[in-house]
């Protein structure tokens, strides 16, 4: 193969599996967006929350338990991170936004600025900001193909991004709770008249889309072998942009979402310049935005007259 | 009250709020007062320009930062490269911003409800970037430097009329003096557009865009006309704050600044103008007064938030438009819930 | 308007009000202001810098009262490495008339910033780590360096890499801050004088993780060593991303990336080979320096990369007040400027007419099984 | 000549066709009700005739001139002088009964933004002039005291007579109601059917959508029957009372 195909390839890999991180995170943003139209600016520092809970396991394991084959340690790092994230998920919902159900919409999104600034500095009291490195849990083993090269951790990660993005589709269509949250997202008033309770639903809705964020933070901090409490901005930012842009509410709309913005930040750094990365970002979601405000899956819901 | 009597003491609302607070830098020369004084009365500025997007017509700018950078980088350059004075630097820095906010205006505004938040955010993202990255006339992440601060001519009788140059130092009470006449002005004028037609037909478009519409009112024309006036403020607001700094660099505008102006904005109480002002002098104070428990200041400044939104949405005065709404939903959760 | 409950609104002003009369209680006690990164993500760099400062103040007041029978203490504030909380924290220093100089700030932009609130206010103003060059093109006669400059660091690199390691083709990564921009740049325009050949220069985002498409496309153009002008997270990222990606050729980067953590991050394998310039001596190969890496660890662990030069810009202030004998700042400005052969930890200081130090050295390090190995010291040659 | 001409509107969505070649016209002064069973496509004509539906085919023209109406915006159709209500009342409910009706009068004013930061004399005027003649609004619709209260605090029934007012507020020469006595009570709909009269006497020409025959018939000059987005029928009431293809249309097929 010609170096320019493999470099190619090599910037293909590069892009999707970053775009599979940020669609896991996407995935939490439109499921709560879907059902009660909130942009949860602190989703993004649930992911981190997630990353730190997984580093957290690791130290655990290690004074506990012995050596242990690796993908039992991957296991129980899920286990220990998505409890911890759900857990937190279930209590921004219910100590920060359940008092505003009914408030403008503003006021919701100021109420998730604040929880985010809370968490950021937070996780910094707690483990110092240094930057902290992650042990390496999923051994490095490398597939290469000339220059190409496919490591095991981008393996699991799009493994799992795609083995939840089913699971979740599954979900959605098929188990009542499932169908309660889309019922909910619309119409609530209707929603509520046939016996849904809407707070249970809601709170189900953020425990999965905290769950699924710090899925996205484990793979995250054993990808890339360091946690900075800093990471949540930026990461839920480009998260929230490929929620959009795949069409807010639809799920597989943010996997699309995620992996075409990975993608295209990963050829737009590789081919064209790195510093303007995040600018082809932005401007892809405004285009998108001004075009086809639905996203590319979402539904176009037209005003009642 | 008459609707007609109201209108006439704008002038005398504004006076009796702001002229209080002229004493100020004459008690006390504390720079650090004075300093955050000054400080205060941009974000002050900043807020009251927000409002009239966000609290008036109900459109969500999440990239506010970017217009109050374009205001800072026009009079910066426009001193470094043709010296241009501070006072005719002033109005071109609101154009050159009223000019972009039209620019990101325009298609901003086809946009609904929250996607007009994500839009105006990734703009202010893209302008923050590329000041960062565009070396040559920005100067990067070094910025700019040697900024001329304002003069002012100062009539000296020794031997004649005639006319010697002072200029601003370092110290800030000039500056406060300088904010708090903008802010002035600035309040005054936007009481005057509240009570206009166009401070009506922003709010009718809040409450329903598509009954406005039919009503007569050209929805996108007045909306851009509204992204204009938000942005030439913020221009201005830009333009004092490289005037009293000197140097400005890109890291000083970035997202947080923006959503710290709207935290403003909403806690003062949306569509309110003394609200915005009154949420300017919080936040602005209140990292200065949690200074002392420093690793906790952000931490604490959340939780503020949080409480502050539960407790009192309406904001510390209550924009009469979300005092009226929450009413009214409290009403009806009342009737439906009973 | 419609009434609004004033108990919040009385709780405001109460806030105001206390902060507004914190007065100033009269006492002996000299205070050094400092201002440095406390919060935020390079808290760790500030409070390595202040407990630096804390250490040498605590030595200070051992030794006796500066004069008459004042002791020493420290007013220290964080900026937020943020040039706007750079000048408010500038204007609380300045305002508070015990505070007879300054140390600070650390990041060059914040630096910058407050120089002319400091030369306004006419107090001596040290910074122990802003290493960019045009601070003191300013002339401002109340600024001083203890660091060297980046016009300093970055030739000297050049030199030692084009010379030293013979390399002629490389590749420059900055952070797109006014430090790592400032040095790669200067780096660059060297090497390339000197007759190598630069085949990129890419800018990164502070605080990004994925640097894969990045580095494909550098690897593509094979780079003999890549040089990085930046701190040490995003470095520790670069090596393990690049070496993943199969591009072996070494590292290079300035005092930013100069610090235990970067070898813990990358990991001691990957992290092998790669070279840095430091400034001045590093603490521990320096005997005078050693006693104090001790004491500061046995206190506060780890030592941070400008601990060291926290203590001696503190120490050089502290001197300059004794022999002012009162706090005034003109007459401490005096002294600090009238320094001769100060005997830091870090090896002896004077400051040229610009305030910048003189003949400040730069080492070369190099990274072997796991540790920063001093290679040797190269003079800058006089510019 | 009539003051408004529509010919051979249709519009469909998707394959569903909402009018198919609807043609109609309204003279100067007159009263047209518009009647039909539920889907009929009423309420479609209507958001066609004020702009916020595209017309597929066929032209509206209003006035002498034959001013084409059907692809200006909805702004632009109520300067021309079609002002309308809706179906499901859309009055700006956290505003107060004044500042509802003083939108209307957007159109009606020449103030630009200059004037309002100026206060020029010119916007002070109109400022005077848009308050009283909203006072005289809510006089004419019987809504007088309520001047300075919030809309959203009003019954059902003022708030349908404000959106009345506020449609009247930019004197216009069509006026559009939608089914302005729904949810009323026999009082209140004799009430309002007064009113629509006095309105016809301020040479304002009228269009109504009205289920109520029992209000529809005597106050309407003519009618027009719509059905599945068809014109079946239109002239006198009595006529159509008793016109076969009417009755089976309401009655369904049978």
């Amino acid at each position: 193969m010609n170096a320019a195909l493999e470099l190619f390839i090599q910037q293909l890999i590069n892009g999707l599996t970053l775009g599979m991180v940020y669609a896991l995170i996407a995935l939490g943003y439109t499921m709560v967006y879907g059902v009660i139209q909130l942009i949860n600016f602190a989703h993004g520092e649930v992911f981190m929350v997630g990353a730190y809970l997984a580093l957290t396991a690791i130290w655990i394991l290690a004074a506990l338990a012995g050596p242990l084959p690796f993908w039992v340690s991957f296991a129980a790092l899920l286990v220990f991170s998505m409890a911890g994230s759900a857990l937190l998920g279930a209590t921004i919902e219910k100590v920060a936004y359940k008092p505003l159900r009914n408030s403008p919409r503003l006021t919701a999104l100021i109420t998730s600025i604040g929880v985010s600034f809370f968490l950021q500095n937070a996780v910094m009291l707690i483990y110092r900001s240094k930057e902290q490195s992650v042990p390496e849990i999923i051994p490095h083993v490398q597939v290469s193909l000339g220059r190409i090269s496919f490591s095991l951790i981008q393996g699991v990660i799009f493994l799992t991004s795609i083995g939840l993005m089913i699971f979740l589709t599954w979900f959605v269509k098929n188990t009542k709770l499932g169908k309660a949250m889309r019922a909910l997202a619309e119409d609530p008033e209707a929603a509520c008249l046939m016996g849904i309770s809407v707070d249970r639903v809601i709170r189900v809705t953020f425990i999965l889309g905290s769950a699924l964020a710090s899925v996205a933070g484990v793979l995250f901090a054993l990808y890339y072998g360091s946690v900075n409490f800093h990471d949540g901005y930026l990461a839920g930012l480009k998260a929230f942009t490929a929620a959009v842009f795949g069409g807010i509410g639809s799920i597989p709309g943010a996997m699309l979402g995620g992996v075409l913005l990975g993608v295209f930040e990963g050829l737009g750094a590789g081919y064209i310049s790195s510093q303007w990365k995040d600018v082809f970002a932005f401007l892809l979601l405004v285009a998108v935005l001004i075009s086809k405000p639905s996203g590319l899956l979402g539904e176009n819901i037209p005003e009642k007259v | 009250m008459e609707r007609i009597s109201l209108k006439k003491s704008n002038l005398f609302k504004v006076a009796t709020v702001f002229l209080p607070l002229a004493l100020i830098p004459l008690f006390d020369h504390n720079p650090y007062h004075l300093d955050l004084f000054t400080t205060v009365g941009i974000y002050a500025l900043l807020a009251m320009g927000l409002n009239v997007v966000v609290g008036f017509a109900g459109l969500l700018n999440l990239g506010y930062a970017a217009f109050f950078a374009i205001g800072a980088y026009t009079y910066a350059l426009l001193s470094l490269h043709w010296h241009c004075p501070f006072w005719l630097g002033l109005p071109i820095a609101g154009l050159v911003s009223m000019f972009f906010g039209f620019l990101i205006g325009m298609p901003s505004i086809r946009v609904r409800g929250d996607y007009l938040a994500i839009t105006t955010l990734g703009f202010g993202e893209i302008v923050r970037i590329a000041f960062n990255n565009l070396d040559a006339w920005t100067g990067g992440p070094n910025g700019l430097l040697g900024i001329a601060r304002p003069k002012l001519w100062v009539p000296s009788f020794e031997g004649g009329l005639h006319f010697e140059t002072w200029s601003f130092s370092v110290n800030p009470a000039p500056y406060g003096y300088l904010v708090l006449g903008l802010v002035a002005g600035t309040a005054c004028l936007l009481l005057r557009l509240s009570d206009s037609k166009f401070g009506r037909a922003l709010v009718a478009i809040r409450e329903d865009e598509l009954a406005a519409s039919c009503m007569g009112i050209p929805t996108l024309k007045v909306k851009l006309y509204a992204f204009g006036v938000s942005s030439f403020i913020a221009g201005i607001a830009g333009c004092v704050f490289a005037a009293k700094q000197t140097i400005i660099t890109p890291d000083s505008f970035d997202f947080v600044l923006s959503v710290l102006i709207l935290a403003m904005v909403v806690l003062g109480g949306l569509g309110n103008l003394w609200g915005a002002v009154l949420g300017a002098a919080v936040l602005g104070t209140l990292p200065e007064l949690l200074r002392e428990f420093a690793d906790y200041r952000m931490l604490v400044f959340g939780l503020i938030m949080i409480l502050m939104m539960i407790f009192r949405p309406q904001g510390i005065l209550g924009g009469q438009l979300i005092q009226r709404e929450l009413d009214v939903r409290h009403k009806e959760s009342a009737d439906g819930a009973s | 308007m419609r009434t609004f409950k004033p108990r919040s609104l009385v709780i405001f002003f109460v806030l105001l009000l206390g902060a507004w009369t914190n007065g100033f209680a009269k006492d002996e006690t000299v205070y050094i202001g400092l201002a440095a990164p406390l919060t935020g993500d390079q808290a760790y760099i500030g409070i390595g810098l202040l407990q630096g400062a804390q250490m040498a103040v605590e030595d200070a007041n051992i030794k006796g009262p500066v004069f008459g029978l004042s002791g020493i203490k420290l007013l220290a504030l964080d900026d937020q490495h943020n040039p706007t909380q750079a000048v408010l924290a500038a204007n609380r220093l300045i305002s508070d008339p015990r505070v007879a100089g300054i140390v600070g700030h650390f990041n060059s932009s914040c630096t910058k910033a407050a120089s002319a609130i400091y030369h306004e206010a006419r107090i001596a103003q040290i910074t122990p780590a802003s290493t960019n060059p045009e601070i003191s093109r300013q002339g401002f006669d109340t600024f001083f360096r203890m660091c060297a400059t980046d016009d300093v660091q970055g030739p000297t690199a050049a030199h030692f890499v084009y010379d030293r390691l013979k390399i002629r083709k490389i590749a420059v990564i900055d952070d797109k801050t006014t430090y790592g921009k400032g040095l790669a740049d200067e780096f660059e325009k060297k090497f390339k004088a000197l007759g190598g050949t630069v085949v990129s220069h890419d800018g990164i985002t502070q605080g990004e993780k994925d640097f894969a498409p990045l580095l494909t496309k550098i690897r593509s153009l094979e780079p003999e060593l890549l040089y990085y002008g930046g701190v040490y997270p995003e470095l520790s990222l670069l090596i393990k991303q690049s070496r993943k990606l199969g591009l072996h050729a070494p590292w290079m980067g300035g005092d930013g990336i100069f610090d235990v953590t970067l070898i813990k991050l990358a990991t001691p394998e990957l992290s092998e080979g790669t070279f840095s310039t430091m400034l001045g001596v590093d603490p521990r190969s320096f005997p005078r320096a050693r006693d104090f890496v001790a004491r500061y660890e046995a206190r506060f662990g780890e030592i941070g990369s400008f601990s060291a030069y926290a203590y001696d810009t503190v120490n050089l202030l502290i001197e300059a007040i004794r022999r002012a004998g009162t706090s005034d700042r003109e007459a401490v400005l005096r002294e600090v400027r009238n320094t001769r052969d100060f005997q830091g930890v870090l090896g002896t200081v004077n400051f040229d007419e610009k305030g910048d130090a003189v003949n400040q050295s730069v080492g070369i390090y190099k990274v072997e099984n796991g540790k920063f190995v001093f290679l040797e010291e190269a003079k800058p040659e006089v510019r | 000549m009539a003051l408004l001409e529509v010919k051979g509107v249709s519009k469909h969505f998707g394959g569903v066709s909402a009018l198919s070649r609807v043609s109609l016209c309204v003279e100067e002064r007159e009263i047209v009700g518009l009647i039909g069973p539920n889907g009929a496509g009423k309420t479609s004509f209507f958001n066609c005739l004020t702009g916020l539906l595209k017309v597929d085919e066929g032209k509206i023209l209003l006035g002498r001139d034959q001013r084409v109406l059907s692809g200006m915006s909805s702004d632009r159709i109520l300067e021309a002088g079609i002002a309308r209500t809706f179906q499901n009342l859309r009055i700006f409910r956290n505003m107060t009964l004044l500042e509802n009706v003083a939108i209307g009068f957007h159109a009606r004013t020449r103030s630009g933004l200059w004037d309002a930061f100026v206060r020029s004399p010119r916007a002070r005027k109109e400022e005077k002039m848009i308050f009283d003649q909203s006072r005289e609004l809510l006089r004419f619709m019987g809504l007088e005291s309520f001047g300075n209260e919030i809309a959203a605090n009003l019954p059902y029934g003022h708030q349908k007579r404000l959106e009345i007012a506020r449609a009247l507020a930019s004197s216009p020469r069509l006026l559009c109601l939608d089914e302005p006595v729904a949810g009323m009570n026999p009082s209140e709909k004799e009430a309002l059917a007064g009113v629509i009269r006095k309105i016809r006497e301020k040479n304002i020409a009228v269009l109504l959508i009205e289920h109520d025959m029992k209000v529809v018939m005597p106050l309407s000059d003519r009618l027009v029957v719509l059905d599945e987005g068809e014109v079946i029928a239109e002239g006198r009431p009595q006529d159509i009372k008793n016109n076969p293809r009417v009755i089976q249309a309401y009655l369904g097929e049978g």
